[in-house]
């Protein structure tokens, strides 16, 4: 069994991408990694905060870093935007010995302090550097022989450079896939951007963007995506029937957690996954090969 | 065109935020502009903002779009050959121009990004109905209008809760004292 | 003429000093009739009273042996110091500091704790621990005060020479007493021993120094005609004094070091570590981690006998 | 006042002390706590250095070689 | 014989002088044990500057010199013929290296200062201790071994070869040229590389 | 090169590597290690039929993998020695033992499959080493893709291309075989780049010019595009090149890219390489359509260099270069005496540089040579033997072989003409029998203290 805190952030845990957690906790379990959820953690702050007010967001997200120093585990998120802001933030704090000190004494203020001791990761990096794609492997029970799924990393788990894989070039994710017996389609734009929060404020860029990425891996032969991020698979997924309206196409492609998919493969419950959850269903293309 | 506003102190207040020192060993290269999927939309491109800020030009960098259009995938960041941290930078020029009252009013990015801050400081948990029902309702009452249909679909499949996380009251009280605090320190410099 | 008088006195020490004069055998008759004994607590009946009434540098030869490292020691190396004309600091631990000095790597009160209540054959339900002063029937009692630091008999008084060894061999006090005999004395300073380190006398067979795993003695049965450093045992002979008669090496056990550096040699145990990391083979940081575990309590073991006299000289006192 | 370590640097002429001096050339800053004695190779660097300069007040000791 | 120290401060122009007092630093090897002349000067290393030593290796009857200036990379040996050509042995010098390892890398001028000064004194202390060594001299071999016959190799083994020296020219691949032969034209004449 | 092979006082000695320097300025000893060739260079005459009769195929090293070679070959046509080698690698003898097409081919009997490794020792006075630069493999490049784009090419390919005894006669085509009609030159790939090499590589800018150059006598009407982040053209008639080649109707644009990709996004982009860059002077983002990409890669140091460097006992520098005395006032001599650099192991430099460089190190070998003796440390260290114990920790600590044993006195002895002062055996000997002078442990000690009053 490995420990490590966990960090679901607030839409894996209470928002949209619940089935994320689940599905997340659910692969874990099989594969004996144990996520204790950080208790009582606030957002993370996002991109949003960080660029509302610098300090008041990155006082946020070194709350849960002290929170958790406590547990004295490495602290994992299956959020990019998570993984990306406290790396960011443990950078800092550990590389501007004065930044530190300031965030520390608003932290005072809650009777906390941050030593920048946590090492912050994200879930796909411990099930695939921690755990192996041998064990994964071993405990595929329904292999997904045949299945063309295209992984797509996004872009906050992979950059800037916290040193897991590569920042333009990412493989894990298509090892991962291999190791679940699915085969991986090229997907040359599989670490590029699709809209984040953007779609939002910004719908035609984002919508553009999206619509970019499902060509790239629809021409690639795709079956459906694999994400590791909830703000991507909701851009992808929820998005798609405006892509499809505003571009005149007619994609169907499922957008899948890649812990779903993996609890697929491991033969899982429907609903422990949430594979419901998806709003272009999987189950059709599940059909042909399950 | 003649340069009246130079603002000799912008570039030390950029230098001073952590991450900000990198703008002084800018070569103007143009990497960040050719890797910005969102170059086009900018009014200004990234490696430019960077030319005019060390050019002191602060109400202009700070009223630009170009940040509002940023979408925080960071490959500038990790492809500038001088280490520079431009998504940093955006997020820094996003701050400094909402400190000041600045922000590009053609966007409704800032007005998102305060909501999202709103909730994300008084709740310490970000409730997506909320949050998004506020961001529209702010912003453009009939684009919440066109988000219905969406919301149904989220909500048929379960993705759409009413109610938010909350943290216990203990640590809503811990979150806004550092919050308070970090409000009386006047910002990361 | 009067015949010399000889003084010798046992401070913190084992008593194999005093075993060693003994082993001359029946040669101690011949210094029994060489010089008279006027001060020798374990073999003849004087008092400490009977020394101080003696007249300053009255004592011709005086053999102290063990290290200071209480009040009453200290009080009487100094007024042996005051009585005798040549004060010899006689055995391992009066000249470096010995076994006792080992004691440096822990405080006096760490020592009491562990000896009067953590000791398990202890039965000490008060927890009591040795008092300067304790009030009997007759009166009040002084025992003498332990010092936190255990020092060599030179860090005291000044010491006209010195005598090595844990003990020191028959040959070597022989010799000794016949360089006084003779009035042959070196010049005030020398050690009564060889000037080189033990390797010199040392008869094994010597190759290349390489290597690559190091042994406790009880783990291996050494070749006895091969350098027993070669073999991974660590022998401290290289830089040890020589002159002790190899009586370890002869016995198929490594130097210790009882004789001290060589002349020349500031620090014994750095010295050794110096010469053990240099002949070492393994160049990466795995292979060295494995070195330090093979040297098993390297303190005590670079630093047996000399702790006293190094540059160490002891663990930092925690501040109370 | 903050602790000022006092570090004694004892540096292979051919490669750390080059390094050091090249620092210099490069103008990089550093603090001046460190002072610097300058061997002919660190294998040179006899244990007993180490303990001098602890004895003498050295907070730190950096063999660099 | 007694000690006889001079200890000489280079400014080195700025370099030094604008990071460190070069005055407090003479000041304070002026009262050293054994220093009998401390100076400092703008250019040590100057001709003028040299003949500082000069003068008071033979006035003052200096036998031992200390020069507290740059790295003793760069100018131990410069010293050294000083001390040499004035009938001293050049092993009694030393240097402090208040330049490379202190002026140009500290910001703080007070500390640097502080810094200089426990240079300077250790370069004392050992000086003083130092001892007169003897110079030796071997032969040359005129063979040269010439490792890589790129354009460098071949430029530099064909002088050599020219001068009717002999020389070894080792190559790794099969044939020499390097990345040269395979070049075409090379800028900006165009010629060919061959 | 020709003048090499003609010059009866170089002894040339190809397919060899040094493998051992002991000694010192004016006396080193070196051990040389003579790779079989398999080939015996005294009787081949050269006349290239063993290549002609070999059946085995192989990528051609020297052409950077666009060209073909046999599994015997000469590298290219005007090599010297003119004498092929046996890759072993690919030899259907070595691998299977069957074929000796070659051997039964060589009129000269010059074939010897049983050559073995041989290590020669060599005495010489002074060493100049001159072992070049490596070309940067902008694979780890990804977003340039190549590897992955059969259009995007190193420079060395395109010179490769562009020489008229290369793969493609000197023609510069596609993969296919056409001629591009439009090519990207991208500067600094690999050079000033935090990423990758932070220094400039200095020859990029001039070579790319020469490519466009070549590009536009080559190929009629072909569009060229130089993506430069700065022109550095500081050299003898450098800059007229420069001004030459904008008259000749390049288009330079000041940037530098940031993806190339082959995602068309209108129909004139279909089949194209897409060069995305901004051109930084009238701010914009571009789309340049091309059929070749040229990456002027940068110049790095060997990728052996630091083997080299522990067997010359050379310093390198930050980048990986060897370090020269003094970057200034003695950039040809190291801090190994005897020992001198030249060309590009030392940094990035054109041709001029590099010809100019090892002149220099010739004159400074010949002034060594005439002067005719050296002077050599006198800060040894010398044993003690009143007090040596014939413990002999010391006598295989000595990288310089310079203690012996003395049998009859049992003490150690040191060379003093091999000894350098490095101080290591006085360091280990554990009964401070050993002095090292100048660096005595009083001298040290005293300094220690010193720093610390």
């Amino acid at each position: 069994m490995r420990y490590y805190t966990y960090f679901p952030g607030c839409s894996a845990s209470e928002g949209g991408a619940k089935a994320y957690n689940w599905s997340a906790k659910a692969v874990s379990r099989v594969l004996d990694v144990d996520l204790a959820e950080l208790e009582d953690w606030n957002c993370c702050g996002s991109t949003p905060s960080g660029s509302v007010d610098e300090l008041g967001a990155y006082c946020m997200a070194t709350r849960n870093l002290a929170l958790a120093e406590k547990r004295g585990l490495e602290m994992v998120t299956p959020c990019s935007a998570c993984y990306v802001i406290f790396n960011r933030t443990n950078t800092y704090l550990n590389g501007y010995p004065p930044f530190k000190a300031k965030v520390n004494e608003a932290l005072a203020a809650g009777n906390l302090a941050y030593r920048g001791t946590v090492k912050v990761r994200h879930l796909l990096d411990i099930l695939t550097t921690d755990i192996g794609y041998d064990a994964i492997k071993s405990r595929v029970k329904k292999p997904l022989a045949g299945l063309k799924v295209a992984p797509y990393y996004g872009c906050q788990v992979v950059r800037p450079r916290f040193g897991f894989d590569d920042p333009e070039y990412p493989q894990s994710l298509d090892k991962l896939v291999l190791s679940l017996g699915a085969e991986p389609t090229n997907f040359p734009l599989k670490a590029r951007c699709c809209g984040g929060s953007l779609v939002l404020s910004e719908e035609d860029v984002a919508l553009d963007l999206i619509h970019r990425l499902l060509q790239s891996a629809s021409s690639n032969g795709a079956e459906c995506l694999i994400t590791v991020c909830p703000l991507c698979q909701t851009n992808l997924d929820i998005y798609q029937s405006r892509v499809n309206k505003k571009f005149k196409t007619s994609y169907r492609l499922p957008v899948l957690f890649f812990t779903q998919l993996m609890g697929i493969a491991f033969g899982l419950e429907e609903d422990a996954i949430g594979l419901r959850n998806c709003i272009v269903p999987i189950e059709e293309v599940l059909a042909k090969y399950v | 065109m003649q340069l009246k506003t130079r603002s000799e102190t912008f570039i030390e207040e950029i230098c001073d935020i952590p991450g900000g020192e990198g703008i002084k060993r800018c070569i103007q290269c143009g990497t960040c502009t050719a890797s910005c999927p969102n170059a086009d939309k900018m009014d200004h491109t990234p490696a430019e903002l960077i030319a005019m800020a060390r050019a002191g030009m602060r109400r202009e960098v700070l009223s630009s779009n170009a940040m509002w259009y940023c979408l925080s995938c960071y490959l500038c960041t990790v492809r500038c050959p001088r280490g520079i941290k431009q998504t940093g930078l955006m997020h820094a020029f996003e701050s400094l121009a909402m400190r000041d009252g600045v922000s590009y009013a053609g966007s409704f990015t800032p007005t998102m990004y305060r909501s999202f801050n709103h909730f994300a400081c008084a709740l310490g948990s970000m409730p997506e109905f909320g949050f998004m029902t506020w961001f529209y309702m702010l912003s453009n009452p009939l684009r919440a209008w066109k988000m219905i249909p969406i919301a149904l679909e989220l909500f048929r499949h379960g993705r759409l809760s009413i109610k938010a996380r909350r943290l216990t009251p203990e640590g809503t009280k811990q979150l806004r004292a550092i919050l308070e605090k970090a409000e009386t320190l006047g910002g990361v410099t | 003429m009067a015949k010399p008088k000889l003084a010798l006195y046992w401070a913190a020490a084992c008593g194999g000093c005093d075993v060693a004069v003994l082993d001359t055998n029946e040669k101690i008759l011949d210094i029994a009739s060489l010089v008279d004994i006027v001060f020798w607590p374990i073999a003849v009946d004087f008092k400490y009273h009977h020394v101080k009434a003696m007249a300053d540098k009255s004592i011709d030869l005086c053999l102290f042996n063990g290290a200071i490292r209480s009040t009453e020691q200290e009080e009487i190396a100094t007024l042996l110091r005051a009585k005798s004309k040549v004060l010899v600091a006689f055995g391992a631990c009066a000249c470096h500091g010995g076994i006792p000095a080992l004691a440096n790597f822990t405080s006096r009160a760490e020592i009491l704790q562990r000896v009067y209540i953590e000791a398990p054959s202890n039965s000490n339900e008060q927890k009591t621990l040795p008092q300067l002063q304790t009030k009997v029937a007759e009166g009040e009692l002084e025992l003498p005060e332990l010092f936190d630091d255990v020092k060599t008999l030179a860090q005291v008084v000044p010491v006209e020479y010195y005598v090595p060894g844990c003990p020191p061999p028959v040959d070597l006090i022989l010799k000794l007493v016949d360089l006084y005999a003779t009035g042959k004395l070196p010049p005030a300073g020398a050690t009564v021993a060889s000037d080189k380190s033990l390797c010199d006398e040392c008869d094994r067979i010597k190759e290349e120094k390489k290597v690559t795993k190091f042994y406790r003695p009880h783990e291996i049965i050494p070749d006895p005609k091969k350098c027993l450093l070669e073999q991974g045992i660590i022998c401290c002979g290289p830089a040890t004094r020589g002159g002790c008669g190899m009586r370890c090496i002869k016995a198929n056990m490594p130097c210790r070091g009882c004789f001290g550096p060589p002349p020349g040699v500031v620090d014994q145990g750095a010295k050794m570590l110096s010469a053990i990391a240099s002949i070492y083979q393994g160049n990466d940081t795995a292979g060295i981690n494995r070195m330090l575990e093979e040297v098993v309590d390297p303190a005590g073991t670079f630093y047996r006998f000399g702790m006293a006299d190094s540059m160490l000289k002891r663990k930092r006192l925690q501040k109370s | 006042m903050s602790f000022e370590p006092k570090i004694v640097g004892i540096l292979c002429n051919w490669c750390s002390y080059a390094g050091a001096d090249l620092a210099g050339t490069s103008r990089k800053k550093y603090a001046p706590n460190m002072r610097v004695v300058r061997v002919m190779c660190s294998g040179r660097v006899d244990p007993t250095f180490v303990l001098k300069a602890f004895q003498k007040g050295a907070d730190g000791v950096l063999v660099c070689g | 014989m007694e000690p006889k120290i001079g200890v000489y401060v280079c400014h080195c122009g700025a370099n030094i002088a604008s990071a460190v007092d070069v005055a407090q630093v003479t000041e304070y090897a002026s009262n050293l044990p054994f220093v009998v002349a401390a100076r400092d000067y703008k250019f040590m290393c100057s001709d003028p500057g040299q003949d500082l030593i000069k003068n008071d290796i033979k006035e003052k009857g200096l036998n031992r010199v200390v020069v507290a200036s740059c790295s003793p990379r760069l100018h131990e040996l410069t010293f050294r013929h000083v001390l040499e050509n004035s009938g001293l042995n050049p092993y009694l010098f030393e240097m402090a290296n208040i330049r490379e390892q202190c002026a140009w890398v500290h910001e703080d001028k007070e500390k640097a200062t502080e810094k200089a000064k426990a240079l300077v004194n250790a370069a004392v202390r050992r000086v003083y201790l130092q001892e007169p060594l003897e110079k030796k001299e071997v032969k040359v071999n005129p063979c040269t071994l010439i490792v890589g016959a790129g354009i460098a190799g071949i430029q530099a083994a064909l002088e050599i070869a020219n001068a009717g020296q002999k020389v070894f020219l080792v190559e790794r691949e099969p044939s020499i040229g390097g990345n040269m032969a395979r070049l075409d034209k090379t800028f900006p004449t165009l010629d060919c590389s061959a | 090169m020709a003048s090499v092979r003609s010059n009866k006082n170089i002894e040339l000695m190809t397919y060899s590597e040094v493998s051992d320097v002991s000694g010192y300025v004016g006396n080193f000893k070196v051990q040389i290690k003579q790779k079989p060739r398999y080939v015996d260079i005294s009787k081949c005459t050269g006349c290239g039929t063993c290549q002609e009769k070999c059946p085995i195929k192989a990528d051609n090293e020297f052409d950077a993998g666009l060209g073909k070679r046999k599994a015997i070959y000469t590298p290219f046509p005007q090599a010297v020695p003119n004498v092929p080698v046996i890759d072993t690698t690919h030899c259907t003898f070595f691998l299977k033992s069957k074929c000796r097409a070659c051997e039964k081919f060589c009129e000269a009997g010059a074939i010897n499959y049983e050559q073995k490794e041989e290590i020669v020792e060599i005495e010489v006075g002074n060493i100049v080493v001159t072992t070049g630069f490596d070309s940067f493999e902008p694979s780890v490049i990804k977003q340039f893709g190549y590897g992955v784009y059969d259009n995007v090419v190193t420079g060395i390919q395109f010179e490769r291309m562009s020489n008229a005894s290369g793969p493609t006669d000197g023609k510069i085509v596609l993969k296919d075989g056409t001629a591009p009609k439009s090519v990207a030159i991208l500067h600094c790939i690999g050079s000033r780049d935090e990423n990758y090499h932070k220094y400039c590589s200095r020859v990029c800018c001039m070579y790319s010019l020469k490519f466009a150059h070549l590009l536009k006598e080559k190929i009629h009407g072909v569009t060229v595009y130089q993506l430069y982040i700065d022109m550095r053209c500081a050299g003898s008639g450098y800059e007229e090149f420069y001004e030459r080649l904008q008259e000749e109707g390049v288009n330079f644009i000041r940037g530098k890219a940031g993806e190339i990709t082959n995602l068309a996004e209108s129909p004139e982009e279909q089949g194209k390489l897409m060069v995305i860059v901004e051109d930084t002077l009238i701010r914009r983002k571009l789309r340049l359509p091309v059929d070749m990409v040229v990456l002027s890669c940068a110049l790095e140091p060997r990728a052996d260099s630091e083997r080299v460097a522990r067997v010359f006992s050379l310093s390198r520098k930050a980048d990986g270069f060897f370090l020269e005395k003094h970057p200034k006032l003695d950039p040809i001599a190291t801090m190994t005496d005897g020992v001198f650099i030249a060309g590009c192991c030392q940094s990035p430099k054109d041709i001029p540089d590099t010809v100019a460089q090892a002149s220099a190190a010739a004159a400074r070998v010949l002034s060594m040579i005439s002067k005719g003796s050296v002077e050599i440390e006198s800060a040894t260290a010398v044993v003690d033997e009143e007090h040596c114990a014939g413990c002999k920790v010391c006598i295989d600590l000595c990288s310089y072989k310079a203690i012996t044993f003395d049998e009859e006195k049992k003490v150690s002895h040191i060379n003093e003409a091999l000894c350098k002062g490095c101080g290591t055996c006085v360091a280990a000997c554990p009964s401070s029998a050993i002095l090292g002078k100048h660096f005595t442990a009083e001298q040290i000690m005293s300094e220690i203290e010193g720093v610390l009053a």
